[in-house]
């Protein structure tokens, strides 16, 4: 498994038209167990990421891109999700420094970082029925090389039973069993477009 | 949906440029973001800084002024304002003596705020943060909302910082104030996002929502409306369980479509519980203090006061949303 | 219907309870009836009474206080008050320098105003009355309703009292303004009224009323909602045809259900268009004064100063209700 | 023609039945070409009345009983119509002092001093949309001996055509042509009440 430059930022242009073609479903969900903003704050994040990507094509390696894509998101998402994916790119980009392609540890020290970095400031640990019960099995398939889609679609499912206890989804407590909770939903969208880019 | 607005994408941006022009003597907006400050500046004295999602106006804006906030940090509706934004904040703030923050528990302004404090050190200024966590909706304590009480945590530490108390004697009255006030709300009708025209929950005519957050969030329990008195009967039950102390400062804060008539008419019920319960009301504050778009309800908030908060209370103030 | 109450026929009477009982150093409740006045007294000075019917909030007695009224007769929602009634508030505001009425052009306020001058008269009080007609929404300039400008010509002609005038003098400043101030409102809903739980008139969510009443009269045109700016223009055009002094004071006033961020957001372009048509808008007021119960929309009115008038609205007043 | 004071006090009990019955259709007239409160002013108004009349059986004669009456609607109606019927019995106070039957000049005097004092308070006239569009032809009738029912269903009638000129009712000009006005209609049940408390 391998991931470049050019196919992380074109991971992110498709990454940033999945979080537009969802946005409604993303406040919805985040309407039911929520505030009703997690879709729109997507979309306002990605949208300036996309603008940054397409005014800007060439980027020296993993580093580079990752750090202006993480102080974007940081500077224009807000709430709890902007400070989140803020800081899985920006870890991304302390990994992957000067790295122009990232495989084997590299590529999975990167993701396992972020990861840290999302628990770090969130406080938070897989089971809460947060966007780390995304990541949490996709790195898992990453470090055993295992089917990622697989991987993405069980943390999913498996996030939308179990009970919320961080976040503004907690305040609900039993009654968010069953319901999705946004944010994982966002996660499993961008890393199924990661998924895409990464290539033997 | 019935909103008095130009564009969903502006709606902060286009609220904080006619507070500004309303007041331009008063207020000055942070270039290029939606941060605004005291014109009068805070020199010498600790600065006070909040804010958060917008849409809970007055706050936060309207209690900048002498004797309360420095600056106000005004993000998307109901979204945390992003770190840079909060840094503005920070940096519009500094006085010399160092920056305390406000902020509501919330996992995104506990979050962003952090950020900020990090990037503020960085530039060599002395950041100290309070989290209030007054609404006692949600049983875990580490869960619990910052809501109206906020307002209270700003009167009071603005005032110690109008002294001239430094940075952690100001940090100390505001988590004393922390410590002991507790809050919680209702509503006859949800407030709709700007945004997605959506309400925050979908609501019968005939139905209510008791323990509603700030943000458009349902409430923890769903009932046919009540009279005013048994909905009183029910925040003040569980308010009174939890602050035991009798002497207290008490907020009935209006949620932002709620007319003045229906707050006072909803005082009077009130203070008779309270009064009922042997309360001493020392100071009532009924109006809008912490809103939440146009929702139709309100929230109580009760404060045991000692001699140190209630000279705090009263100390004037120039801030225009604050009114007792 | 989604309203905080007990029992709609307790309506005001709770509510003015409740007022008391929030203020109680401040205000005081005349026994038996729904009229509150002054603790503080008027003695030496003229009094200024003012009211009509219920569900303005603030107005009538949220203009209480040194500097502005002396006592206000708070009516039955949306109905003038009774002959009786307002006999007590021109008693409880009688300083034994005479008093004034300030009443908006209804003609059961002129009715019932009238009979209670003629009461007072003969318990030989000095009355003097004024009527308020700024409502441009209605051509006939006779017919005109008293609405938000009312709340300017309590401030002139409480300042003016509060100086030492003479009722005839007071009399004679209150005038001026009327001559000159000039209002006009819309709403995006209705309001409900407490007893029949009906709206004042029914509305497509997706329509809006322009020239609408402050008793749930429907305006005197229907239209789809449009963005905010266009709503100003339509107001703006209108009272600039009448208004033509360039110097002005402005109230920005929210109708009840108006939260403070769309009135803020609304003056941007308020103040824009005034500003591009070269007016001077020397005192902006954005609030909530002269309300509808719980309708969403605002009313704009404009008021050319001279120094005279501009030295009166500087004037202190400790009224709760009227915040610059 | 002839009015005793106990069928004066008869039909005013009577109309306060009939406000009652009309309360809800007088409000939503209100609604329509005013301010939603007539049914309200009425109901609160007679109901106040009928309690009194309650209270007290035996009046000395017509003047006592209007000008109670009349004094307690002016205290509890409130609005534009609680002046107006306040002072449509205090002037039959003042003419019937001391009166206990009142019949043929001394009869249609009362009803002309009240219609009188309902202009002058309300500075108003004929053909202006309001209860004095009922009052004038059931006066002009008592006058002629002619039909009572028949004047007052006839003014009502022919108010609804009418354009509104005062009150309230005014502001919405041209389009009140065609909706009943609430007062005309409440004076019409007062007034076919009275109708039945005179004989011969
Ligand atoms: N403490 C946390 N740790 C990890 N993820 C979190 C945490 N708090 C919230 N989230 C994630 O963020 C999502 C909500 O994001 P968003 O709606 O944009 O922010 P906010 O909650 O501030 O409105 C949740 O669905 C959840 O997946
Ligand atoms: N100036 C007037 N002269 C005669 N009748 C009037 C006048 N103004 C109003 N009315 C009558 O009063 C009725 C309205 O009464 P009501 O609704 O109780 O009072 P308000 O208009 O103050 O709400 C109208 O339908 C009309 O018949
Ligand atoms: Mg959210
Ligand atoms: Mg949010
Ligand atoms: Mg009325
Ligand atoms: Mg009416």
């Amino acid at each position: 498994m391998k991931l470049t430059t050019n196919d992380l930022r074109t991971a992110l242009l498709n990454a940033a038209d999945k979080m537009e073609e969802h946005k409604d479903e993303l406040t919805d969900l985040d309407r039911e167990i929520g505030d009703g903003d997690h879709g729109i704050n997507m979309s306002r994040g990605f949208q300036a990421v996309k603008k940054e990507l397409e005014a800007k094509q060439d980027f020296a390696d993993l580093g580079e891109l990752s750090k202006l894509v993480g102080m974007t998101l940081i500077k224009t998402v807000g709430g709890a999700s902007g400070p989140l994916y803020g800081t899985i790119f920006v870890k991304f980009a302390n990994t992957w420094k000067g790295v122009g392609e990232a495989e084997g540890d590299a590529l999975v020290s990167g993701f396992e970082e972020a990861l840290e970095g999302i628990k770090t400031r969130g406080k938070a640990d897989a089971g809460e029925k947060t966007m780390i019960d995304v990541w949490t099995p996709f790195i898992n398939a990453l470090k055993s090389e295992g089917d990622l889609s697989h991987a993405i679609d069980e943390g999913l499912a498996h996030s939308k039973t179990i009970m919320a206890t961080k976040g503004r989804a907690s305040y609900f407590g039993e009654a968010t069993k069953g319901v999705q909770d946004p944010g994982a939903l966002s996660s499993s969208l961008l890393l199924n477009e990661l998924k895409e880019a990464l290539h033997d | 949906m019935d909103k008095l607005m130009q564009d969903a994408n502006r709606f902060v941006s286009d609220m904080v440029e006619g507070l500004v022009l309303a007041h331009p003597d008063f207020y000055e907006k942070v270039e290029g973001v939606n941060v605004v400050k005291r014109k009068d500046g805070v020199s010498g004295k600790v600065g006070l800084v909040s804010g958060g999602g917008s849409g809970h106006e007055p706050a936060h804006a309207g209690f900048i002024g002498e004797g309360m906030l420095s600056a106000a940090v005004c993000g998307e509706v109901f979204t945390s304002p992003t770190p840079d934004m909060v840094l503005e904040g920070i940096k519009a703030a500094d006085g010399g003596k160092g920056v305390l923050l406000v902020v509501k528990n919330y996992a995104g302004d506990v979050m962003n705020f952090d950020m900020a404090k990090e990037l503020a050190e960085m530039e060599g200024i002395e950041v100290d943060t309070v989290v209030v966590n007054d609404d006692i909706a949600i049983k875990k304590e580490s869960d619990r909302r910052g809501v109206a009480g906020t307002v209270f945590v700003h009167k009071v530490a603005g005032a110690a910082a109008q002294e001239g108390r430094s940075l952690s004697e100001v940090k100390a009255v505001a988590e004393k104030v922390i410590s002991r006030v507790r809050s919680m709300g209702m509503a006859l009708s949800p407030c709709y996002m700007p945004e997605s025209g959506k309400p925050g929950f979908e609501l019968h005519p005939d139905e209510m929502e008791i323990g509603i957050g700030i943000h458009g969030e349902k409430g923890v329990e769903r009932k046919a409306i009540a009279p005013v008195e048994d909905i009183v009967r029910e925040l003040v039950d569980r308010l009174t369980n939890e602050v035991t102390d009798k002497k207290i400062a008490l907020m009935l804060n209006g949620m932002g479509g709620t007319p003045i008539s229906e707050l006072y008419l909803t005082y009077k019920y009130v203070h008779e519980q309270l009064i009922a319960k042997g309360y001493d009301i020392v100071r009532p504050y009924v109006g809008n203090y912490m809103t939440s778009l146009e929702m139709h309800g309100f929230s109580l908030t009760l404060l045991p006061v000692d001699d140190e908060i209630l000279g705090l209370l009263d100390a004037p103030t120039k801030a225009i949303g604050f009114h007792s």
